[in-house]
């Protein structure tokens, strides 16, 4: 029986975590680093622990100071939100081998899942459509080339232990194909020490489609529907959607039991997320993120299930408490990323917030650790509030995000406030008529 | 024109805030202006009187941020400029000496010197020995044998 | 066709009217007195014009002052919110006569409903169950005297023009009628310019359950369910819940039957509330509100409506959106209504907020319009924001509830927070057993 | 202990505030502090900068509660201790004579006594005749003829 969660997180996830926590009467161990010392998940733990100073190498990625927290504080479980250590198999394990339960996948899915070439793989293995491209690494730059006439140009070269754009390329024309072969192998080596790089086929203007997984120890998995992530800027997600409106009740339920086709080969445990990239009505396997997602709120909006509180009671040994049946996402959400940046250069913009009013009133939630006065430390990421709106179609969820945005006030930092608000008047974006290229060819 | 406006008088108080100064004094064209950096107890004891049990109003944390990266407690300690503190480098348990049985490593009045090992801090089943990294005399032991302690919470003064 | 709408309220119920429309694209008019030139409601509108000095009677009380800032911005309709002149019939008919599209039913139906006697009469003549009670206002003592000894004490005089609490007396045994009668009556004369009174059964422990009714120029009318209202102090409803603990879906179908009977008789539009009382498996008329409630947002929670939108819509001539068939609440949602005041003593305690942090994460909706550093004037009611938070189930609401009231932090006056915080944790209200005495009986 | 420390500054911001004062300014022990309360416009464009265009920053109502009641283009004419300024008692449009043809009830230079009608103000389709509260000379119309108005703006200014 879990009794007192470590999250080994900061910021708004950790808030959110500590949020389940209180609702399911479990205690809570916040950990920090010297930098975090007075944000709200500190102040709202039941416990605190100072792990290290500002850089996360030496606090939220140490592992041994996170293990010592739970150690002298007595926590039996660790929740590890996102990003940082949440993929991390080795973190997974010594949690384990210290006695805690780990809040997430085995050490044995986070490793597989995170090896983009085994991924795929296993994926191809479960029948699950992928891009077509090389069966594993590419070792050298002739073995890359025969791969890329067979399949054909434009490729795209991706580093085998990669993620977040780092080590990618995309190549035109076979001209361009060892230059592109190089720098990728390089970029990847310095990103992830790991040269390897495959090819594969590279699509013009696919939408970024996901789907939620579910999996407990009785070995049952669910789907929980899609999120339409298309509108990135770098690589980086800005706006969630669910339901996509590009995907049908029966792609739905393709794309459902091709990620729960892919969970059982793993044996997966916990919440997952399996990323599609989809084109003209088709849908190819991209990646499996083992961890809760920034932008898991908007299927929690749309199935009414808290997701974390989920991954806590399966963790515990509990079975799923989704219903079986037929599954359909009821109404629409959509999560806004409020970032400190320039909303134009994308530049992070920390320092202190002057002013800070979340809206409010019907189908609007803010999932935020910022307040006003807060300081916001130039650390770590720029993420200060996720705000979801929730609406009984796209179309009232769209205009509740356009009065939701006007009433968010933020002073002293700049944000993506704006551009969430442009782009929410445009209208390819209205139409749901939009690929991962939107924001590059966006004006405004 | 005023001398000192509001705006003005913000942006003292968010220097106050950020720098972490106790307190800053300012004489400009017979105007003399003082601000306190720490917040004032009795805005918990509100927060109290309002039901917020162990809530902290909002604004605090951007205020004790103000404050030097140690603890309240550790200030009054700051006060003599001759003591040196070590803090511990890594977060797990405090422990005196090798072994229940055996001598601490170092007691007050103790002269060490830079290299010394003068305590242990046990995380993930490993026994870490912490070395001073000043010469010069234990005047004092801030935590308990056995205590646990986290980054930077402090293990002894040492006068140089 | 509506374009521009002047609210004619002020405070949290002005603000959620200027998000509906700007949800449906309307422009707004917002009205205030000089005491609240600086609240949000005027920020937030697309114009504002102040009608007088801070003492309602000479501003958001002032029919001519409303109707002129209605004609000097060119505004085509009227939302009177809650309170105020949200039931005044001449209001609303000098509205129409202006050719104001008045937000609300028809000047008849606010006329009828506003006297408790005639509503009474109207309830009995369309079945719907009413207290054993005289046939209208008792002129004399002796007539009140013989309605009493055929219903049987105890008994409960009511002022026919009143509500409130005022011009209202229980009486045990008929050694206290006299005196009670004639307090009724005095003070019923002064507080509503009639000193007719009636004669009721009294309920010694009834809970007080609310349905939402919604009627269109269609002559449709529809019910949305029930509202748990009963934990009040002094007859100010304090938490509302819906569903209620107490209703099974039988009941429910029952008393929603019994309100759109009662809608049809008097060919009610718009939004309406018919508050029953209701004891032993039991459910009695008590008044029909002609407006929108408070308390509204937990039956928007469980029924995705935006009830305020629907309510501009109707009033647009247009038909509910409310779907037609077997209607069922989805889910549980609670209201506390956090007023500045002792938690105690129940005392106003108006002053400027010094901190203001409003909850977020899952299935948690704030309604407000108070900020830090926001003044509140003395002159209004004490609503500075109401809590609204949503579950699967009552369990899961009341665990949102605790948590939810525990991170809302609002500095500088004194709230009810404490008070709703205490009541979550006692095991009559967690089990649902409660009557209109709980806050009475409530020790903490 | 400050002369003036920070919760003794917010006291006087506040109190510069609620009570609608321009200005303070206090002189004691060799301090001297003074504060103004109209927020400073620099705020409001910053409040543009970060595309929060019509909206001003949350703070600023309750800054601006500090203001006079009057709007800030009254606040200039305020200064002229002399000058006596009639605002409408009611919401409406606002006539300077009693229709078309006819000419203004009154007109700057002219004299007018207590009870003079100076103006109409119409709403709801009735012509509210506005009647002088002094004797004085008329030196200022602040509203065009036809003009809206809301209720405790500013008509005439009057020279006592």
């Amino acid at each position: 029986m879990i009794s007192k969660v470590l999250i080994a997180n900061r910021g708004e996830i950790a808030l959110r975590v500590i949020l389940a926590c209180k609702e399911m009467g479990l205690k809570t161990v916040a950990v920090h680093s010297e930098a975090d010392r007075d944000s709200l998940h500190v102040r709202y733990a039941d416990e605190d622990v100072c792990i290290g100073p500002a850089p996360s190498r030496q606090s939220y990625l140490s592992i041994s100071s996170i293990i010592a927290a739970a150690e002298i504080t007595g926590a039996d479980a660790i929740h590890p939100g996102y990003g940082f250590l949440a993929e991390n198999a080795h973190f997974a394990e010594i949690a384990s081998e210290c006695g805690l339960t780990f809040i997430g996948p085995t050490p044995e899915s986070i490793r597989l899942m995170g090896d983009k070439a085994k991924a795929r793989e296993t994926a191809k293995n479960a029948g699950v459509p992928i891009l077509p491209g090389s069966e594993g690494p590419v070792k050298t730059f002739s073995d890359a080339a025969d791969v890329a006439r067979v399949i054909g140009f434009p490729v795209i070269l991706k580093a085998a232990a990669g993620g977040g754009g780092r080590g990618m390329r995309i190549c035109g024309a076979e001209a361009d194909l060892q230059s592109a072969f190089e720098t990728a192998r390089s970029e990847a080596e310095r990103a992830f020490g790991s040269a390897d790089v495959y090819v594969e086929k590279y699509l013009e203007r696919p939408r970024h489609i996901e789907i939620q997984v579910f999996g407990d120890s009785s070995g049952r998995i669910v789907s929980l529907g899609e999120r339409e992530c298309t509108i990135q800027r770098r690589h980086q997600k800005l706006i969630e959607e669910s339901p996509s409106p590009a995907i049908s009740q029966d792609m739905r339920q393709q794309m459902g039991d091709a990620a729960i086709r892919l969970c059982r080969t793993v044996n997966y445990k916990n919440a997952g997320t399996i990323e599609f990239l989809f084109q003209d009505g088709q849908f190819y396997f991209m990646e499996m993120n083992t961890r809760i997602q920034v932008e898991h709120p908007v299927t929690e909006e749309v199935t009414g299930i808290d997701m974390v509180k989920e991954q806590i009671r399966v963790a515990d040994g509990q079975p799923l408490s989704v219903p079986d049946g037929d599954f359909r996402l009821r109404g629409h959400a959509m999560e806004f990323r409020i970032n400190a940046e320039d909303p134009v250069t994308f530049a992070p913009h920390p320092g202190r917030i002057r002013e800070f009013n979340c809206p409010g009133g019907p189908g609007v939630r803010v999932d935020t650790a910022a307040y006003r006065d807060y300081v916001i430390p130039p650390h770590y990421d720029s993420l200060i509030a996720k705000l979801i709106v929730r609406g009984k179609d796209r179309a009232e969820t769209l205009a509740r995000g356009r009065r939701a945005l006007d009433l968010f006030i933020i002073e002293g930092v700049k944000t993506s406030i704006p551009l969430h608000r442009a782009i929410l008047d445009d209208p390819r974006f209205i139409g749901g008529d939009f690929s991962t290229k939107f924001l590059d060819e966006f004006q405004w | 024109m005023a001398i000192l406006n509001f705006k003005e008088i913000l942006e003292l108080i968010d220097i106050v805030a950020e720098r972490g100064i106790a307190e800053i004094e300012i004489e400009q064209a017979g105007t003399k202006l003082r601000i306190q950096g720490k917040p004032s107890a009795p805005q918990v004891i509100h927060s109290y009187m309002n039901g917020q049990r162990d809530m902290p109003m909002p604004a605090l944390p951007a205020l004790a941020a103000s404050g030097p990266v140690l603890s309240a407690k550790a200030q009054e300690d700051e006060t003599d400029a001759s003591l040196h503190v070590i803090t511990s480098p890594i977060v797990g348990t405090f422990y005196r000496s090798p072994n229940p049985e055996s001598e601490p490593f170092v007691t007050i009045g103790d002269h060490v010197s830079k290299g010394k090992v003068i305590c242990i801090v046990e995380a993930m089943k490993l026994m870490n020995e912490i070395e001073s990294d000043v010469d010069g005399e234990i005047v004092k032991v801030f935590p308990q044998n056995g205590q646990p302690i986290e980054y930077g919470e402090k293990l002894f003064a040492v006068r140089l």
